[in-house]
């Protein structure tokens, strides 16, 4: 809160690159948000390796200019649907930390009560229908809900998220078809993150990943994921075109993920090199590309920053907190909810 | 097989009211064309549904009244209609999704089993997945192996999944409307042989809850316990068995999941003997879950194993002469019965 | 054989449209192939109409030159895999009409023994994988197939016949998108329709269907499936190209089933006008095309086409015969072939 | 549990060999090069089977000896690839294709049953199909609903297919030679929480045929029937049982398809009382099969109903706290087995 209010002070009304009015304090917004999700992982991947969460994790580190510069263009009754890397999404679409947390803990105030975990949390009040284990599985559902927006005339969009490995899934070109013949309000992101598991995507998809939507009448655009600017400029003239009727749209975000497949993905070097890595890091970061950005235009110094990141820290530490200290759900749980 | 017409065994439900004979496709029909009138999110999909009615014609008539916006055509896509379904009922939507052939569920198996079923569960019960899977079983139409199975153990093996296998327009109609106003996933196989069946059913509204067993033909020596087209077998057989004085009991479970366990183990307790007789493959099929929980439940009330009957174990063969041996007939059920009944 | 002799009179090695040398009488042998694909079927829709064939069967009349254009393209040894409408595949790739009815029939001496079928025919010695009751599902088998010449090195193409309809099934995507990586010698050809059974495609089929294979890098052409010359000249292009290594091609073929999707589908006013199928049989026959082309250019006359036309019928007439004569199989057969 | 490193049970068959020691992932891996040394045709397809040798390294090592034109990354396409390797079966080649989750059957079920599994039947035996598909089974590593599934008794229901449950590194690669030799389409499910299982394995060559039970442990009062990993669930209880003076007996059929039923009934009529477990959900999954094969086979001879030990009717939990309590135990089959054989 401090640091948007310093935001505010050397506020002034900026045009992006796509000609979208924005307000600088959305761009610290979206900073924050970034930050936030990249600090929930790095307390992941430390709640991993203290061996204090059961299961694996895929971490998010690296994408997040994705989650954020999409769902800042949403609203909170707008659907998405998420992947197994799937905690930035959630973070990005309203979801709090500690509830999070409890449910990648398995304990009883987790969004899901602990029965999800990882790779299935969903925050339904936030519009958030669920990570999904199954490669390419969001894509259906969203499209439905889309198709069940449209039918009930709520106005509501629907994001799908899933990685350049989706693209391997027959579903998704099935309801890609659907969508584009029916004109939903869907939103197919692509993150391409540039590997399958530990395969290069170059080995898996045959021509351009573009023509792939556009061969279902679909527009398509291919932008930085890295530059949060850019792709919330994009996302939110799909989202807009999606919510006018105009049918569904497709971004592919060229992307990358830091860390390993998942937090015991440690080995890396069979699969890619510590130089592609370090240079993504250090040249293609989100959050440094922003916080130059905002600098370079006198938006923001890095006191602000700091602050942001420092308070995010402490919220992500103190939800981490929460979530250690939260008890597992009772053992008659496991029998409910299988039915309504 | 009187009470195929007159619904004798619910008559208790029925008693003095209005009745009119239909066939098994206009008690779905008219299932659905009513809860669409009373329910404004319940919608149709699938392939050919619209104008051609589905190739069964048993939605003849339905996008007149509702129009292509409430009954929609799809491209031949059935992973991705019913995805899109588990979506629309994921957000308040109550679709029916119609898999024209049962054998088609190979290929949307992910949508009912890792989406549908699990969705509630998975969010710790915040989602509701109200669909309705629409499709068929039973062979004999001389359509080969690849549109003939019946399927219908898959989904009855799967926690978060309700299956109803109606067996006369009656149980049709008054199932259906309870699958569709169910707040979980249901599986409803039609069996498409019996399209055309004819019985009794009631001019007022009714619904028939899931779970519970319908004593077909009440019995005192045997029990047959069939499903789907299998009634009409058991039922042929119980007539059969009466001319040589045993008399039949024929329970027909409705539903395999929920699965009304204590009336089967009732009538066989009371019987001492029973006959499992489903479509399905016999191997690890439906037989093989009832005849395990009756061969429990009636342990020390048993004269005899309980018998399966189930199709053979074989891919459907197209021709004739091979594919009417392939399911349960009344003779073999006769035969059987009499064997454990201890005439030879 | 009389006719071909006929044939041999009046040849003179002619070059078709795309360059190709092509002898006259082999055009001759593609009419021969056409008709005896039409009479076949007009008897199968005799024998249902007087109910001496179990279940129904989805004719091919009208789409005869696309089978035979593809196949005479092909040798024995190649492979085939095919739909429900797959009489004409069958026929075009070799298989004979008398053990073939003997399968509609149910009969022992089937190609299958009675036990697949008219949507189960299959033909192995001749290289057919058989039809499919599962729309799309030969895309899969056939693209295995290729995928099996590679390995084997030998020489082998395989084509794979779907209707349109099958552009709606996922798999299609996930084998073309392999077939294209692996660059597999699979020649995939779009049997286009107009019609998923009751439905017209453009319901059913957003953007432009050329589209789909290129978003693969697969090299696509429309031609029009009613012009044998066409479809010959373009298919051996394809499967040239697929036999030296160069990948796999796909061939959208318009075309048009004069009768019902299946031989009950009788009263068809509510899809499809009746001045549309008599606009197709009067002005797009592939029969009446090729003949006028060849009486056109001097190369055969009608005396020709009707000694190939009796002969058809006559070889049609006693398959027929042979099958009704057919025993059925025996009922031990029920069992048997369940393994290997 | 001695045998299980000891292979006591099949001891008839190496004794006196040389043995090693080695994990279940091993033993599959040995399987593998070992028939793709042999036989050229061999070849494995799927998701990051090539340098990351599956994200359970099992195939680790395999492409370094054959390359990648024969162990073959594949894009995340399971009915593509599936498809590609029922093709390949149809023309010549011996495809293994690895499916990396058991839960991802939902994908492939049409390649596997209205394909593969049919092939050969609807051309009269004309085409072979010569396919393996190795996937998992297996809950209880907090991979939650949608990655911890045992969905064998699927395959387990369809004519044209076998079905290979290993509990033993022996096991698993003996019928994994098997499997690959077979000229049928197979399922072959390996526990994900067994990979690093030791046992002892041959030095020598060996297969072990389809359908031919093994007693891994030999008892008196009660038969404990187990499938896969639930094999040392039931060792563990017959330890405890020992401990109160009951004998209990251990069958692990190996293949559920085909099922050595002789084996099973022999032993429970020895016992006159039986325990089916299977980590598969129990209703209508593969623990209904054994127990009506029994309840049927041994009928005369049973002291008490055949009961039943399947995973919960649940999706898997993710919690630790629920997930464990999904599973069959050690703990709860010795209870149930005490309380059988009428010791409160
Ligand atoms: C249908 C299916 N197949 C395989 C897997 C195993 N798997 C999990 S993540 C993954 C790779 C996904 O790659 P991508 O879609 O690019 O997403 P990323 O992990 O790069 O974010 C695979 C193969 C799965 N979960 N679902
Ligand atoms: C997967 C699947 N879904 C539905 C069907 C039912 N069906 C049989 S043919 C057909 C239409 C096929 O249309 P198209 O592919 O264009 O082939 P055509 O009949 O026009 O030759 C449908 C929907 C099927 N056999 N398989
Ligand atoms: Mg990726
Ligand atoms: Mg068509």
């Amino acid at each position: 809160m401090a640091a948007n209010m310093k935001a505010k002070q050397v506020s002034h009304t900026q045009t992006d690159a796509g000609g979208a009015t924005v307000d600088p304090e959305e761009w610290l917004h979206m900073y924050r948000q970034m930050y936030r999700i990249r600090s929930f992982e790095e307390e992941v991947n430390d709640l991993y390796t203290k061996a204090l969460m059961p299961g694996l994790a895929h971490l998010y580190i690296g994408e997040e200019a994705v989650a954020v510069g999409v769902c800042e263009s949403l609203k909170r009754e707008d659907y998405i649907t998420s992947t197994h890397r799937g905690h930035g999404h959630c973070l990005a679409k309203g979801a709090s930390p500690d509830r999070m947390f409890a449910e990648l803990l398995g304990r009883a105030p987790g969004y899901c009560k602990g029965k999800g975990g990882s790779m299935h949390i969903a925050d339904q009040e936030g519009g958030n229908l669920g990570a999904n284990a199954i490669v390419g599985a969001g894509s259906g559902i969203a499209t439905g809900a889309a198709f069940s927006a449209r039918m009930r005339k709520s106005g509501q969009v629907a994001v799908t998220f899933f990685g350049e490995g989706a693209l391997g899934q027959g579903l998704l070109y099935e309801v890609m078809n659907m969508a584009s013949l029916w004109k939903l309000p869907v939103v197919y992101v692509c993150e391409n993150n540039l590997y399958n598991e530990y395969t290069h995507y170059s080995q898996t998809t045959a021509g351009e990943l573009s023509a792939r939507p556009a061969a279902f009448g679909i527009p398509v655009e291919v932008v930085d994921g890295q530059n949060v600017r850019a792709v919330y400029e994009t996302a939110r003239r799909f989202i807009e075109r999606a919510r006018n009727g105009e049918g569904p749209g497709f971004v592919i975000c060229n992307t990358y993920r830091y860390h390993g497949h998942h937090v015991g993905d440690i080995n890396r070097a069979y699969y890619r090199s510590k130089e592609e890595e370090t240079l993504w890091k250090t040249e293609r970061d989100p959050l440094n590309l922003l916080s130059q950005w905002l600098t370079e235009q006198h938006l923001a110094d890095a006191a602000i920053f700091e602050q942001i990141e420092k308070e995010a820290r402490e919220e992500m530490r103190s939800a981490v907190e929460f979530a250690i200290k939260a008890p597992f759900p009772d053992a008659s749980e496991v029998t409910q909810h299988v039915y309504a | 097989m009187s009470m195929l017409k007159t619904s004798e065994s619910t008559a208790g439900a029925t008693n003095g009211k209005a009745m009119r004979e239909l066939t098994m496709a206009q008690a779905v029909r008219e299932a659905l064309a009513e809860e669409m009138r009373r329910d404004a999110r319940v919608f149709i999909m699938g392939e050919d549904v619209a104008e051609a009615g589905t190739p069964f014609k048993v939605l003849l008539g339905l996008v007149d009244e509702f129009g292509t916006d409430r009954v929609i055509d799809t491209p031949i896509s059935e992973p991705g209609f019913a995805a899109i379904g588990v979506g629309a009922a994921m957000t308040g939507m109550r679709p029916v999704i119609d898999i024209m052939f049962g054998d088609f569920l190979t290929l949307t198996m992910d949508q009912m089993v890792n989406q549908a079923a699990k969705a509630r569960y998975m969010s710790g019960g915040k989602f509701m997945v109200p669909i309705v899977f629409r499709t068929t079983l039973g062979a004999t139409r001389r359509s080969a192996a690849q549109h003939s199975q019946s399927l219908h153990v898959w989904p009855s093996h799967v926690p978060g999944l309700k299956v109803v296998l109606p067996s006369t327009p009656y149980d049709a109609k008054g199932l259906l409307k309870t699958a569709i106003r169910d707040d979980n996933p249901v599986v409803y196989f039609e069996d498409k042989m019996n399209f055309t069946t004819k019985g009794m059913v009631p001019d007022e509204e009714y619904t028939i809850p899931f779970g519970v067993a319908d004593i077909k033909r009440a019995g005192a020596d045997i029990t047959l316990v069939a499903t789907s087209s299998m009634v009409y077998v058991a039922l042929g057989a119980a007539d059969k068995l009466k001319e040589i004085g045993i008399s039949a009991e024929v329970v027909d479970p409705r539903t395999t999941f929920p699965l009304d366990k204590q009336t089967l183990v009732d009538s066989a307790r009371k019987t001492s003997r029973a006959i499992v007789i489903d479509e399905g493959y016999e191997r690890y099929g439906v037989t093989a879950e009832l005849a395990a929980v009756i061969a429990d439940g009636a342990f020390y009330y048993l004269d005899a194993p309980v018998k399966r009957m189930g199709a053979m174990d074989v891919p459907i063969p197209f021709s004739p002469a091979l594919e009417d041996l392939t399911a349960p007939t009344a003779d073999a059920v006769f035969q059987m019965a009499k064997t454990l009944c201890g005439r030879a």
